[in-house]
């Protein structure tokens, strides 16, 4: 789950790290009652993607009229596909110095490693492409997490050390989220030394591992409506289903994101577009299998449907039973192409036909199938 | 011949009273995989699907000489409602599959393969590092189809009837995926040796190049698939291990090739991983270490023969 | 800091851990007020030492009237050289099992070990002697605590099996009171399982470090002023001073664990009877030796004093400036002896000479002059 | 001869800048002790007693070759008031004692001293186990006097002028019994090895079997004297190690045998101790191993000779 800038913030401030004052509007006369309390504001796009500013979703506004100017010109602006549900109007800071700094876990290390850099801003990834060396990194232990001689080490390494102090405590702070949160990626970007000498989050991104939302009920039933995004994607999360929203016209569903990635290849290897995928993952019952087929065919733009499914924990019967209930239930009428293998495939197969459905022989042939199917119809 | 797992292993289920537990259990019985016992506390002294069943790991392996597990307990979110009901007083299994792998590492078992899905990525940093206390202890998975060795013995879900015995080794990312493969294998007469399904987590237990190095050593093995997924370097690192030179003759293939590019919020992962971890990264990284490369599974057979 | 039964049961509490219902009473109509609304009760006398059962500090009342009773005679009792400052009342438990749980410092391990019983109750000790197998130990690694497998084979281990859910959960709240409060030791003895199958804490016992206390002022503040104990112990904690009270006539200065207790020893071998003694640690500054001379005249029974202290850390001339001013600002009449070795020893000795105290030669001639000078004039 | 520390030894001093650190790092130079820096986070780059100081442990090791550390460096109540004084911008350095011993020990530094006392036992645990991961770290202390060769070096408090060179080894877990104890020696002309202030603590880092079995196998050191107190069974350990025979003449000394008993409040301890810890345990675990007890300091040197 990502939250938004004004919600990682927020979290932030529970974990103790100072934050700018900054109050959320969704409409214009928001932003205006915003800037008439705070004074002269940034008014920033709240979407969960990088850019922002580059987009033209964050500008400066000095009166509560140029502040609702900005806000009008801002919400529902579209912004690398997110449509803006709102902004966050935030005092400027007296910036006297940038900082980087921000966790993530690095796969090949199988470990959280915490980066920090004198060189703040924009263009970090530059940064880290162009000069490597001059960001600081830590592997910190995961259960004794950084140790004080540890960040004094990655401070001094950045060339921080005059801030010491404020930032081996604010980077503990940080690194609190891990523990609190499950949080798999946080940064600080601007961290922002003031004229007067504290340390701020300047912006903040947060990232919180979607295999423990059962630990953090409280988040999503804080920030989870906020963003409406697809709204098939809305419907699939609220029935605990993996959809990616596409924009071709073939629906897919499958078991295991590899195959449903190489469905979606081998789908366009055939010379057709896919609308969505749906990925009902292991161990799927026959309800499972109906709810993917709902979702899928919500979306008008479907004319047909391959379904690839190679059993291990998901059993071929219940695939099968599923497929065939969910069809009848739901009155399809479009192409339906089924791949079916692997436990009870048999089985499975024997209820598909007995149905009057016909399993493809194999991926490539069901692939090829539903995109002629579909062709023909158009 | 094979790796991992072999006609003498001797196996424990971990779980192995729960519905998926007692299921694929019985799968791997039914091949001839020598199940010597499970685990589930509380009903310890008690017998399940003809072995004893003991109350924890370190039970089981001084009861039975067991060498090997598999893990079949719920992963945390189910976990949690099992926990709800716990407090009503109806008597569970340890829910945490993390835990599980913890408790197989400390209790001596040499090999351990966690089918579970779900387990948070934290959880499993912690797993890794408490593994390098034991490093005796080889961990596949989590979240995937664990192993097979045909026509022998396996550990975890992939269904015998689509693999049979031969020569070539098969690692995957990729569940389904690894069975997709060993059919068509299989339907084409090329056995396999054994097959490894090292999971889709970003943090997980063996990588491709732990597992290629003992194919390496496998005299059985000749021939090697690899078939990663995009994300992560993995593939990478494999095919810098097989560019320094293999005796076996390899394909890859690694989908994910037209899927579409996950929104990036932040800079950190860029950081570290630059321009690697694409379908074209990993695909450049095989060709460079000259492995072929399929462009569809279904090409895979023809380039490995 | 060894907390009273309530107070650790307070904290246990904090921790989440069940207690039976309680209401502290400081007079005996306040314990014939708890008994009115809570029914029954145990009425226990609150000392910081085991035993008080034997020692006639705890007492059953079923009414109001025998609360009252009960309290009048427990109140102001001493046990074990503590007077009863108060009284908790508690609920009785319908026990149907009694259990043994406690934490502490195993020196030898240089670690934590954690123990469990399924014979609870008083004779644990008898237990550890007689069957030292029926208790099942842990030692957690310090920083990832127990594990769940580790409590779960614990659990077992101890044969308490039955109770493996509520028993792991219940060990791990106990355990939070190490990062949470630096706690050392404690103890649950017994936990009480009740005829309706909850895990209740029967009694308690919690000791945080004394080097921690500064990261725990709260409980300082709101546990430190119950027991009122050695009117002169609480005056030289309030000076931050390391004092013992004992029943002698000698009292003792001395820097270093070590060299107070020799020095007692010497003391003892001598003839002699130590009054208390003051160890003023390493570093001691001037202001340290005569704020530990004052501590120490306060006990009227006192009737010399011996000064022993051999300079590592503290140095000879500010030990010895101390002492001259000290004597002088308190006008002190008695005896002193001192026996002053190490850094800056000459210096010390020629200050102390300049002062009119003449330096003994070394530590056993130093005690047999301060007998004598204390014998002579009793 | 000595054990640890010799004149090769390169020492560091963790909180050199300040008061304690100062001074008696001017006394370890005033012996000839071999200080080649210091660290004091923020100050890296000054000089400072002629020395140069790093911000960091590592820093310092890569600059000097440093293999061995004082630790002067305040204990945590005292750290409390700095970092409240920090917060008013007064830059301090990193407070924590326990902290400096991990870093010293994280560095590659062989010998860490740790003079510094009130460290909690539950960071000393911590530190314990982190310790294990740096076998060639030893620790001496916390809470300690630190440790001397005569006339060559020393890292800690311990004042030179009461010392001799000989052949005597000298291992304490008081401080002041420590002065003492090794002046009557050098009174008596019998001169020292090296002498070792383990520290008062309870969990603390070499224990007196770990400085006995290198006082054995120094050829330089001929007698032993071990100095004791009540708590703890690390003398009963001891015992038993001289036990099973040794090649140096031994006299122990338990000091608090009139110490009043503290206060037991719960049983933990007793059951994990029984009857152990208390003087006459200790005194009788040295006579049953042959080694002889002195019942006052001044009878040591005597039953030494």
């Amino acid at each position: 789950m990502k939250l938004l800038e004004y919600q990682a913030k927020e979290v932030l401030a529970s974990l103790g790290i100072a934050i700018p004052p900054g109050k959320v509007a969704r409409t214009p006369d928001d932003a205006a009652a915003a800037c008439a309390e705070l004074g002269p504001v940034a008014v920033k796009a709240q979407v969960p993607v990088g850019g922002r500013g580059k987009a033209g979703g964050i500008k400066l506004a000095r009166t509560p009229d140029e502040a609702r100017a900005a806000a009008a010109q801002i919400i529902g602006m579209d912004i690398k596909g997110f449509k803006v549900p709102l902004v966050y109007c935030e005092s400027a800071l007296e910036i006297e110095r940038e900082i980087y700094l921000g966790f993530t876990v690095d796969r090949d290390a199988r470990a959280n490693i915490l980066m920090l850099s004198a060189k703040g801003g924009m263009e970090i990834e530059q940064v880290a492409e162009e000069s490597p060396e001059s960001i600081a990194r830590l592997y910190p232990n995961p259960w004794r997490g950084p140790l004080d001689f540890e960040l004094n080490q990655l401070v001094f390494e950045a060339g921080l050390g005059e801030f010491s102090r404020p930032l081996t405590s604010l980077i503990k702070k940080l690194y609190r989220a891990i523990p609190e949160l499950d949080a798999v990626t946080a940064e600080i970007n601007p961290l922002v030394v003031t004229k007067s000498g504290e340390v701020i989050a300047g912006d903040a991104k947060l990232e919180v591992d979607e295999n423990s939302a059962w630990r953090h009920k409280d988040l999503e039933q804080r920030y989870g409506g906020v963003l409406e995004g697809d709204p098939y994607e809305v419907e699939a999360k609220k029935r605990g289903l993996t959809y990616v929203a596409l924009d071709g016209e073939i629906g897919i569903i499958g078991n295991g994101a590899g195959l449903c990635m190489s469905t979606l290849d081998l789908v366009q290897r055939a010379g057709g577009k896919a609308a969505n995928f749906c990925d009902i993952g292991g161990g799927a019952k026959a309800e499972v299998v109906q709810s993917a087929l709902a979702v899928i065919l919500m979306n008008p733009r479907v004319r047909g449907v391959l379904m690839n499914v190679f059993g291990g924990i998901t059993r071929g019967d219940e695939v099968a039973k599923g497929l065939v209930a969910a069809r009848d239930n739901l009155k399809m009428q479009l192409p339906l192409v089924v791949r079916l293998s692997g436990t009870r495939e048999a089985e499975g197969r024997k209820i598909l036909k007995e149905n009057g459905i016909e399993p493809g022989a194999n991926a490539w042939e069901a692939a090829q199938k539903i995109v002629e199917l579909t062709r023909v119809r158009a | 011949m094979s790796i991992l797992l072999d006609a003498s292993s001797r196996v424990i289920v971990q779980g192995i009273t729960g519905r998926e537990g007692t299921f694929h259990t019985e799968q791997m019985m039914a091949m001839g995989t020598k199940v010597v016992g499970g685990t589930s506390p509380g009903k310890g002294g008690t017998t399940h699907l003809g072995v004893p069943v003991f109350n924890t790991v370190a039970d089981a392996v001084k009861a039975t000489g067991a060498n090997a597990s598999g893990i079949f307990v719920p992963p945390p979110f189910a976990a949690d409602a099992i926990m709800e009901a716990a407090a009503s007083g109806i008597f569970v299994p340890p829910p945490f599959a993390a835990d599980a792998i913890m408790e197989a590492a400390a209790s001596g078992i040499g090999l351990i393969v966690c089918i579970t899905e779900g387990i948070p990525i934290q959880e499993m940093i912690n797993v890794k590092d408490f593994l390098r206390g034991y490093p005796a202890a080889r961990l596949i998975g989590a979240n995937c189809p664990g192993l097979i060795t045909p026509g022998v013995a396996k550990i975890g879900i992939i269904p015998q009837n689509i693999t049979s015995a031969g020569h070539v080794g098969l690692v995957s990312r990729s569940g389904t995926l690894t069975y997709e493969v060993a059919s068509a294998l299989s339907a084409s007469g090329m056995g396999q040796s054994t097959i490894v399904g090292i999971g889709g987590d970003p943090v997980l237990g063996l990588t491709f190049r732990d597992v290629i190095e003992l194919f390496e050593q496998d005299p059985a093995t000749t021939h090697l698939v690899v078939i990663g997924e995009i994300g992560g370097t993995d593939e990478e690192h494999a095919a810098e291990l097989l560019g320094r030179g293999s005796r076996l003759k390899t394909v890859a293939f690694i989908s994910g090739r037209t899927a579409p590019e996950g929104k990036r919020m932040g800079h950190a992962g860029a950081i570290i991983s630059g321009n690697r971890g694409t379908a074209k990264s990993k695909e450049e990284a095989f060709r460079k270490a000259g492995v072929a490369v399929a462009e569809t599974t279904d090409e895979i057979v023809g380039l490995l023969r």
